[in-house]
């Protein structure tokens, strides 16, 4: 990992994020709706007051203007005050972006901890039932809605059998002190464990809804990639070695049937962190999705831009990511 | 010489789409120690998988359905798994065509060395620091024994750092790395460049020369088998078609696939004759009829030939599967 | 001496080995009976207003809610019971049909038409088209995928053609990446090369020699998207940005009606299996398909 | 490959210690609600959620009792000195949340963030209009705000619950951003924790003055905490309650009543509801400028028929504007359902084979308007549901006089202080803000400009009537029905019931 090949990364960061800026300028901007006529709803407001309240929101300069000034502010970190929040709107989303950072990891770590022993499992033992029974379950694990899934989880476990939360990130009988934003992680540095517990029961059927169809893909990519790879001559010479079954498998074969679904992964955290927000909305997760969701409808511009932005740098840093696991699984790759 | 490998009608099948492929058909041959015996056939012509069903590495939908496999005195067909695994790689080690690919290159040289000592050397000492030690002065002298110049440092490299030359001796290095009994090399050649193939085929005689170990060199190639190998063994079709020692089968070929095999080398001693190849092509193994395999391309076939043809002897040490081999002396 | 010397080649008739292939994915029963639902769901798409019981947007607020028929208070009329404004679910189911098949095809015909083009060309010249290609996939790329469809949405308006290019702007991506890989990889080989020297032109190298080979992969991406794609137009639904009423989707039928999950599961549950069932089939006869013609696959 | 199965235990072993369920705190009462705060400023939002939250931690000089009168609270009582002239005499002893006295200077100090331009850090306050005309504030004695109105104003005493007062020092310590997510109140319950998106958790504030006295019980709250637990999907927040997880959910959808109804533990509460639904027809399109068509757009829809199975029977049918509750509404001419004159009415407007017409709504009314559509539709009004985003549509719709596209557009206004001026202006007033129809009736103008400034209770409630009678002549809507609000409430909880102004006041709720 050389420096200019990371100073070449951020490099690339600019026209991306550029990029990404100019289109949702252009597309809040093509959007028909207007802010201020959200924001006063049925309220009665003078056309002075509307001036004024236009001016207090920047929306008196011309389109062009607001984007180099938009541009000018964030290449200060200075995103500008949320429409409706009365705070700036970096504040707003610092608070939300822990919960869903934290939901997407966990997903995350779900969907590797099952998805790859599974994958690995389904392609050694092919056209094994297991194989068939994992196959037909990670196709159904790609194909079902989210926010029907959600809600089927939440009436079994949470309505009917009552051993899960339905909704929400802890109880309120635990008061953790918040150092990272992460429950999981405050938790423990208060060294409180039954809130620790707790705020993992709560995390349990989020994770799995957002980690489902993310664990079926990467159980395929793993499968088919380990069979790719049990096809290798090495795979064969190694046995010809006579090494035992488990480290043809697991030293031999899956360092080399990983390399895609490291990748794979990678790529797709990004779409969990962008994703979400339905499982938000069913989970009543305080999550940034959600918000930005809400803001694209409110038109609460500064906001949309920010976040758009954020979830543009973290794809890029996750590809920075999938990057540096490539060059440390397959040692063939340089930076 | 005693026999150390006598294979006595091998079958192995496939069962593809298109219907049973008998891949191998009915093989039956010998290995003595210390020899070197030449396969010789066509792509698809059953020798790779002849041996591949020798090391137990037949892969599914393959199958070995009939025939023993002794080696050293034991049947490997009843071995267990367990008992295979530790017969492969040290008793009998196999290199592959390309050790470009046949390396993993995921992981550095000296670990791939390492693994092979790991799994069956039994000399190695117990103790952590000393048996690293052990094994890491054994696959530097390995890497020696191959000619690889300054070993330590390169057992820290990946396959994909070295020439195509070098891969090949570490290839090699690897399945001698538990000194085999026997050696099978698929096609060790096929992939190099001229000048270094000889140096390759130089490496393993000297090696064989100096461990004593029997070597099986799977080649297509009659020029390195006349140069190598004390005996040659003629495959088509998933048969062995001609076998004998080397100079009586290359000087005075009794099957007419033989002939074709030697009539389409560019040879000095022919210079200006045309080089004749063998027309037509290897028939699909799919329900193939009990006929001689080559009759549909052998130039002296002859109605007489649709019949199943067996293996017959053809002077000393030599046998034939053809019908008029006493014609072609 | 070589093989080829030994044994000149010459191709099995193309026409054989075809039916050999059809032959193979025959004998794969799974494939054979999931293409069977697959055509059976497009011929219900078509053959529609044929085979629905009921109007399938004929309101009736007396049959609100009104249960499946095996269930007390349901009607064998309206064998999967009604949604919130008394329409027959199972009329709805075989008309929605109609508008996820057309969603899901529609998308991944235009992303994946897009990203075959953008992608043979980013991998082929590489240079400044690949430069260029892949910053516009980066940009696209770092946009969450819902984010973008419900921004576009807001800003096109309501409308099916409208969700078909809202999913599609940001779907193409997906095939193209994939293409564009699988363009470098298949680039240097002999073959390629082989036309290349034989004066071949651009043209003729992507679509003759490099499409051909890459095009398994690019279909298996595809199938696997389709279901995405269906389940994305769902989402938009759920979000209130979804087909146009009274059209039925399958997607906006599980969104509606996930509202009353709790007392009436019917409305959502029956469109859902829908979508998982076809998805499902599109999958096990796509892999089936592969298994058979794909040549890298084969021993 | 015994290591797998293994990983699999491992994993599982790891998750059991968290299946041991925490008992919430007996005292907890938590409410399922749909929305966040956007912030804790009472005087930076206009959102009714928002306001909701922040009215059970600030009290104001006013607030409602559970008939929507207006009775004193941090006043102790209102004087009108003159048409334009307001006295409240604030009570004594009150303290806020930090246990600072609160005093006259803190009314004024609120009252003029909210009225003055710029009162805010150099922004405005968005409640503004609230506030109507307000000149100016004035403390005359140490105990007396004084409100001076630029005009006459009857209404600003049931405009004046939605302000609460605010502490000017703690304002001046922490600054308006500070008191986005700072609370220092005089309400029944301090700010304990806002877990922004997931929760807002009140404390009971023990020093509480007692709240207005014309509402028993007095004294501080009877539960120690109450939660507002964010849950927006619906179906969730349902589940919550039935699961026992939440005590009280907002917007129970009317198909579940049955659900909660049926479920031990809970019931169902309504109130009458203050927002009406109507559709409008754009009255400079192509059909719905004459009154025959959209006379026969009214006849053609059951809206008892959907009141009885869509909305549960939970609504008020309306022939007017304004809700029954609201001032000055009264029993005006029905126009029944009959599909036949409907088409009749059609015929005569020059349309025998009927029209085709789009109608506009928002996905959330998508249900409702599809089953209006077809009652149309049966009616020769082929009518197509668009459904829109609510931004679009506010463009396309609430344009104040500029030209308008569209047939029509299935929408609401709502009427938080069940005055007339708060609805029947915006929505009937030539070019004002919420006339989607493009009604433009100069007589009715001057009616409604004239009943604004009335000061004679009877004859202002007789100009409101005249006005109903107007618009119900020339129904430039279809007028529909005021829903109730609905809510799941928690057997265990007593002396709570919903407020007409959706209010959540928890002061005087307790939970068993």
């Amino acid at each position: 990992m050389s420096l200019g090949k990371l100073l070449e990364r951020l490099i690339q960061l600019i026209p991306v994020l550029l990029g990404v800026s100019l289109i949702v300028f252009v597309m809040l901007a093509l959007t028909p709706g207007d802010p201020v006529q959200i924001m006063v709803g049925e309220q009665a407001i003078t056309p002075e007051q509307e001036a004024e309240l236009r001016r207090d929101l920047g929306l008196d300069r011309p389109m062009v203007e607001r984007f180099f000034l938009f541009i000018a502010n964030a290449v200060q970190f200075d995103f500008g005050q949320s429409f409706y929040h009365g705070r700036p709107v970096a504040d707003v989303i610092a608070e939300r972006l822990p919960a869903t950072i934290e939901l997407s990891l966990v997903a995350l770590i779900v969907a590797l901890a099952t998805a790859i022993p599974l994958g690995v499992l389904a392609a050694i033992r092919k056209n094994s039932i297991f194989d068939r029974l994992a196959t037909v379950g990670s196709l159904l694990g790609v194909s079902l809605p989210g926010f029907w899934f959600g809600i089927l989880l939440i009436m079994l476990f949470a309505v009917h059998l009552q051993i899960l939360p339905v909704s929400g990130r802890i109880g309120y009988a635990s008061e953790v002190p918040t150092v990272t934003g992460f429950l999981l992680i405050d938790t423990l540095l208060a060294g409180d464990f039954a809130a620790f517990g707790e705020a993992l029961r709560y995390l349990i059927l989020p994770a799995i809804t957002l980690g489902l169809p993310m664990t079926a893909i990467l159980m395929r990519v793993t499968r088919a990639s380990m069979l790719e790879v049990m096809r290798q001559d090495y795979i064969t010479f190694a046995e010809a070695k006579g090494l035992s079954h488990r480290r043809v498998i697991f030293r031999h074969a899956l360092k080399n049937a990983l390399i895609p679904t490291v990748s794979v992964a990678a790529i797709e955290t990004g779409s969990l962190l962008g994703g979400n927000m339905i499982v938000e909305t069913v989970f009543g997760w305080p999550g940034l999705g959600r918000l930005v969701v809400e803001s694209i409808f409110l038109r609460n511009y500064p906001l949309v831009q920010a976040a758009v932005l954020l979830y543009a740098i973290t794809y890029v840093l996750l590809n920075f990511v999938a990057d540096i696991l490539y060059t440390v699984l397959n040692p063939r790759v340089k930076l | 010489m005693t026999v150390l490998l006598e294979v006595s009608n091998l079958h192995t099948e496939f069962h593809a789409r298109a219907g049973l492929v008998r891949a191998v058909d009915g093989v039956s041959l010998k290995v003595s120690r210390g020899e070197c015996l030449g396969v010789v056939g066509e792509s698809g012509s059953g020798k790779s998988v002849t041996f591949s069903s020798v090391m137990g590495l037949v892969r599914s939908p393959g199958q070995v359905t009939q025939g023993a496999i002794f080696f050293d005195g034991r049947n490997l067909r009843d071995l267990s798994r367990e008992e295979m695994r530790a017969i492969r790689g040290r008793d009998i080690a196999m290199t592959m065509q390309d050790a470009l690919t046949a390396l993993n290159p995921a992981l550095t040289v000296g670990e791939q060395l390492a693994e092979v000592l790991e799994a069956h050397d039994e000399t190695l000492p117990t103790g952590r620091t000393a048996r690293r030690t052990a094994i890491r002065d054994r696959s530097v002298e390995m890497l020696g024994l191959v000619g690889i110049p300054s070993p330590e440092a390169r057992l820290r490299q990946y396959p994909h750092e070295f020439s195509g030359g070098m891969r090949q001796r570490i290839m090699i290095a690897i399945a001698l790395a538990c000194r085999p009994k026997l050696l099978i090399a698929d096609e060790p050649t096929t992939a190099l460049d001229v000048t270094i193939q000889a140096q390759v085929l130089e490496l393993i005689s000297d090696i064989r020369a100096r461990l004593g170990m029997a070597v099986v060199l799977i080649t297509h190639d009659l020029g390195v088998v006349a140069e190598h190998c004390d005996r040659v063994m003629v495959m088509y079709a998933g048969q062995v078609v001609e076998e004998g020692p080397t100079d009586q089968v290359i000087g005075a070929p009794c099957h007419p696939y033989t002939r074709g095999l030697l009539a389409s080398i560019p040879r000095p001693a022919l210079r200006g004759q045309p080089l004749t190849p063998i027309m037509g092509q290897v028939p699909d193994l799919v329900g193939l009829p009990p006929q001689c395999r080559f009759h549909s391309r052998c130039p002296l076939a002859q109605p007489q030939c649709l019949v199943e043809v067996p293996m017959r002897d053809a002077g000393p040490g030599r046998r034939s599967r053809c019908l008029r081999l006493e014609e072609m002396a | 001496m070589t093989d080829a010397a030994l044994a000149p080649t010459s191709a099995p008739a193309a026409d054989s080995l075809f039916r050999r292939n059809l032959r193979e994915f025959r004998r794969n029963r799974l494939a054979v009976a999931s293409a069977l639902v697959v055509l059976l769901f497009v011929v219900m798409a078509v053959a529609a207003p044929l085979i629905a019981p009921q109007d399938p947007n004929a309101t009736d607020l007396f049959r609100r809610l009104q249960p499946p028929a095996w269930i007390e208070g349901g009607d064998w009329a309206f064998p999967l019971g009604c949604d919130g404004l008394g329409r027959d679910i199972l009329s709805r189911i075989i008309y929605g049909a109609r508008i996820s098949i057309f969603i899901g095809i529609a998308v991944i015909l235009l992303a994946t038409g897009v990203g075959i083009l953008a992608g043979l060309a980013a991998g082929y010249f590489r240079g400044w088209v690949d430069v260029v290609i892949g910053r516009i996939v980066d940009i696209l790329l770092g946009f969450p995928y819902l984010i973008f469809a419900i921004g576009l949405m807001a800003m096109m308006g309501p409308g099916l053609v409208n969700i078909v290019l809202a999913l599609a702007y940001k779907e193409w991506v997906i095939p193209c990446r994939v293409v564009r890989g699988e363009t470098l990889a298949v680039r240097e080989l002999e073959y390629v090369e082989a036309a290349r020297a034989l004066g071949a032109g651009p043209r003729h190298i992507m679509w003759r020699e490099i499409l051909p080979n890459i095009l398994s992969p690019v279909i298996v991406v595809s199938t696997i998207r389709m279901a995405n794609v269906i389940i994305l137009e769902a989402s938009l639904s759920f979000l209130g940005l979804g087909v146009q009423p009274p059209t039925a989707s399958w997607g906006s039928m599980v969104s509606d009606g996930r509202a009353f999950i709790l007392e009436s599961w019917w409305v959502s549950t029956f469109p859902g299996l829908a979508i998982l069932l076809l998805v499902l089939a599109i999958n096990v006869a796509s892999q089936g398909l592969r298994d058979a013609f794909d040549p890298r696959f084969s021993e | 490959m015994k290591a797998l199965p293994r990983l699999l235990m491992a994993t599982a072993l790891v998750a059991a210690p968290a299946l041991v369920p925490v008992a919430a705190s007996a005292a907890d009462l938590i409410v399922g609600f749909t929305l966040d705060a956007d912030t804790l400023d009472p005087a930076n939002h206009r959102k009714r959620e928002t306001e909701t939250i922040i009215r059970n931690m600030y009290d104001g000089l006013v607030t409602r009792d559970a008939n929507m009168v207006v009775v004193p609270e941090i006043a102790e009582s209102i004087t009108q000195v003159s048409p334009t002239e307001y006295d409240f005499k604030i009570r004594s002893g009150i303290k806020f949340h930090d246990g600072s006295t609160m005093t006259a200077e803190d009314v004024k100090f609120t009252l003029d963030r909210i009225t003055v331009d710029g009162a805010m850090g150099g922004q405005t306050s968005p409640r503004k209009g609230l506030m109507g005309p307000v000149a100016s504030v004035d403390v005359t004695a140490p105990d007396t705000v004084r409100i001076t109105l630029s005009e006459p104003w009857p209404i600003l005493p049931a405009m004046l619950p939605n302000q609460q007062i605010v502490f000017k020092a703690f304002v001046e310590k922490v600054g308006d951003e500070g008191l986005a997510t700072q609370v220092n109140g005089t309400g029944p319950f301090k700010l304990a924790e806002w877990r922004k998106g997931d929760a807002v958790i009140l404390e009971r504030f023990d020093d509480y003055y007692g709240g207005a006295t014309d509402i028993p019980p007095v004294g501080p709250a009877c539960v120690d905490r109450v939660i507002f637990k964010i849950i927006p999907e619906s179906a969730s927040r349902v589940a919550a309650l039935l699961a026992g997880e939440v005590h009280i959910i907002n917007e129970l959808p009317a198909f579940s009543i049955k659900q909660v109804e049926a479920n031990d533990g809970t019931q169902v509460m309504t109130v009458n509801g203050t927002r009406s639904f109507f559709i409008a027809m754009n009255m400079e399109g192509e059909y719905f400028d004459d009154v025959k068509v959209r006379q026969a757009a009214a006849m053609a829809i059951d809206k008892q028929l959907i009141i009885d199975k869509i909305l549960g029977g939970n609504a008020a049918p309306i022939d007017g504007i304004l809700s029954p509750d609201a001032f000055g509404s009264s029993e005006l001419p029905k126009v029944g359902y009959d599909p036949e004159q409907a088409k009749a009415l059609l015929a005569e407007a020059g349309f025998p084979d009927g029209i085709d017409v789009t109608m506009d709504t928002e996905g959330a009314f998508k249900d409702t308007a599809e089953a209006i559509a077809s009652m149309l539709t049966n009616a020769g009004i082929r009518t197509t549901v668009t459904v829109g985003e609510g931004a679009q549509l506010s463009d396309k719709w609430r344009t104040k006089g500029a030209p308008k596209s569209g047939d029509m557009f299935f929408t609401s206004w709502g009427n938080g202080s069940l005055d007339p001026f708060d609805i029947f202006t915006p929505t009937h007033r030539t070019n004002d803000r919420g006339n989607s129809a493009g009604y433009a009736n100069a007589a009715l103008d001057a009616l409604l400009d004239a009943a604004a400034v009335e000061l004679d209770v009877d004859k202002r409630r007789g100009m409101y009537r005249e006005a109903e009678m107007m618009i119900n002549a020339d129904q430039p809507y279809v007028y529909l029905w005021v829903p109730k609000d609905i809510y799941g409430v928690s057997k265990r909880v007593t002396g709570w019931q919903p407020s007409a102004d959706s209010r959540i006041n928890l002061h005087d709720a307790c939970l068993n």
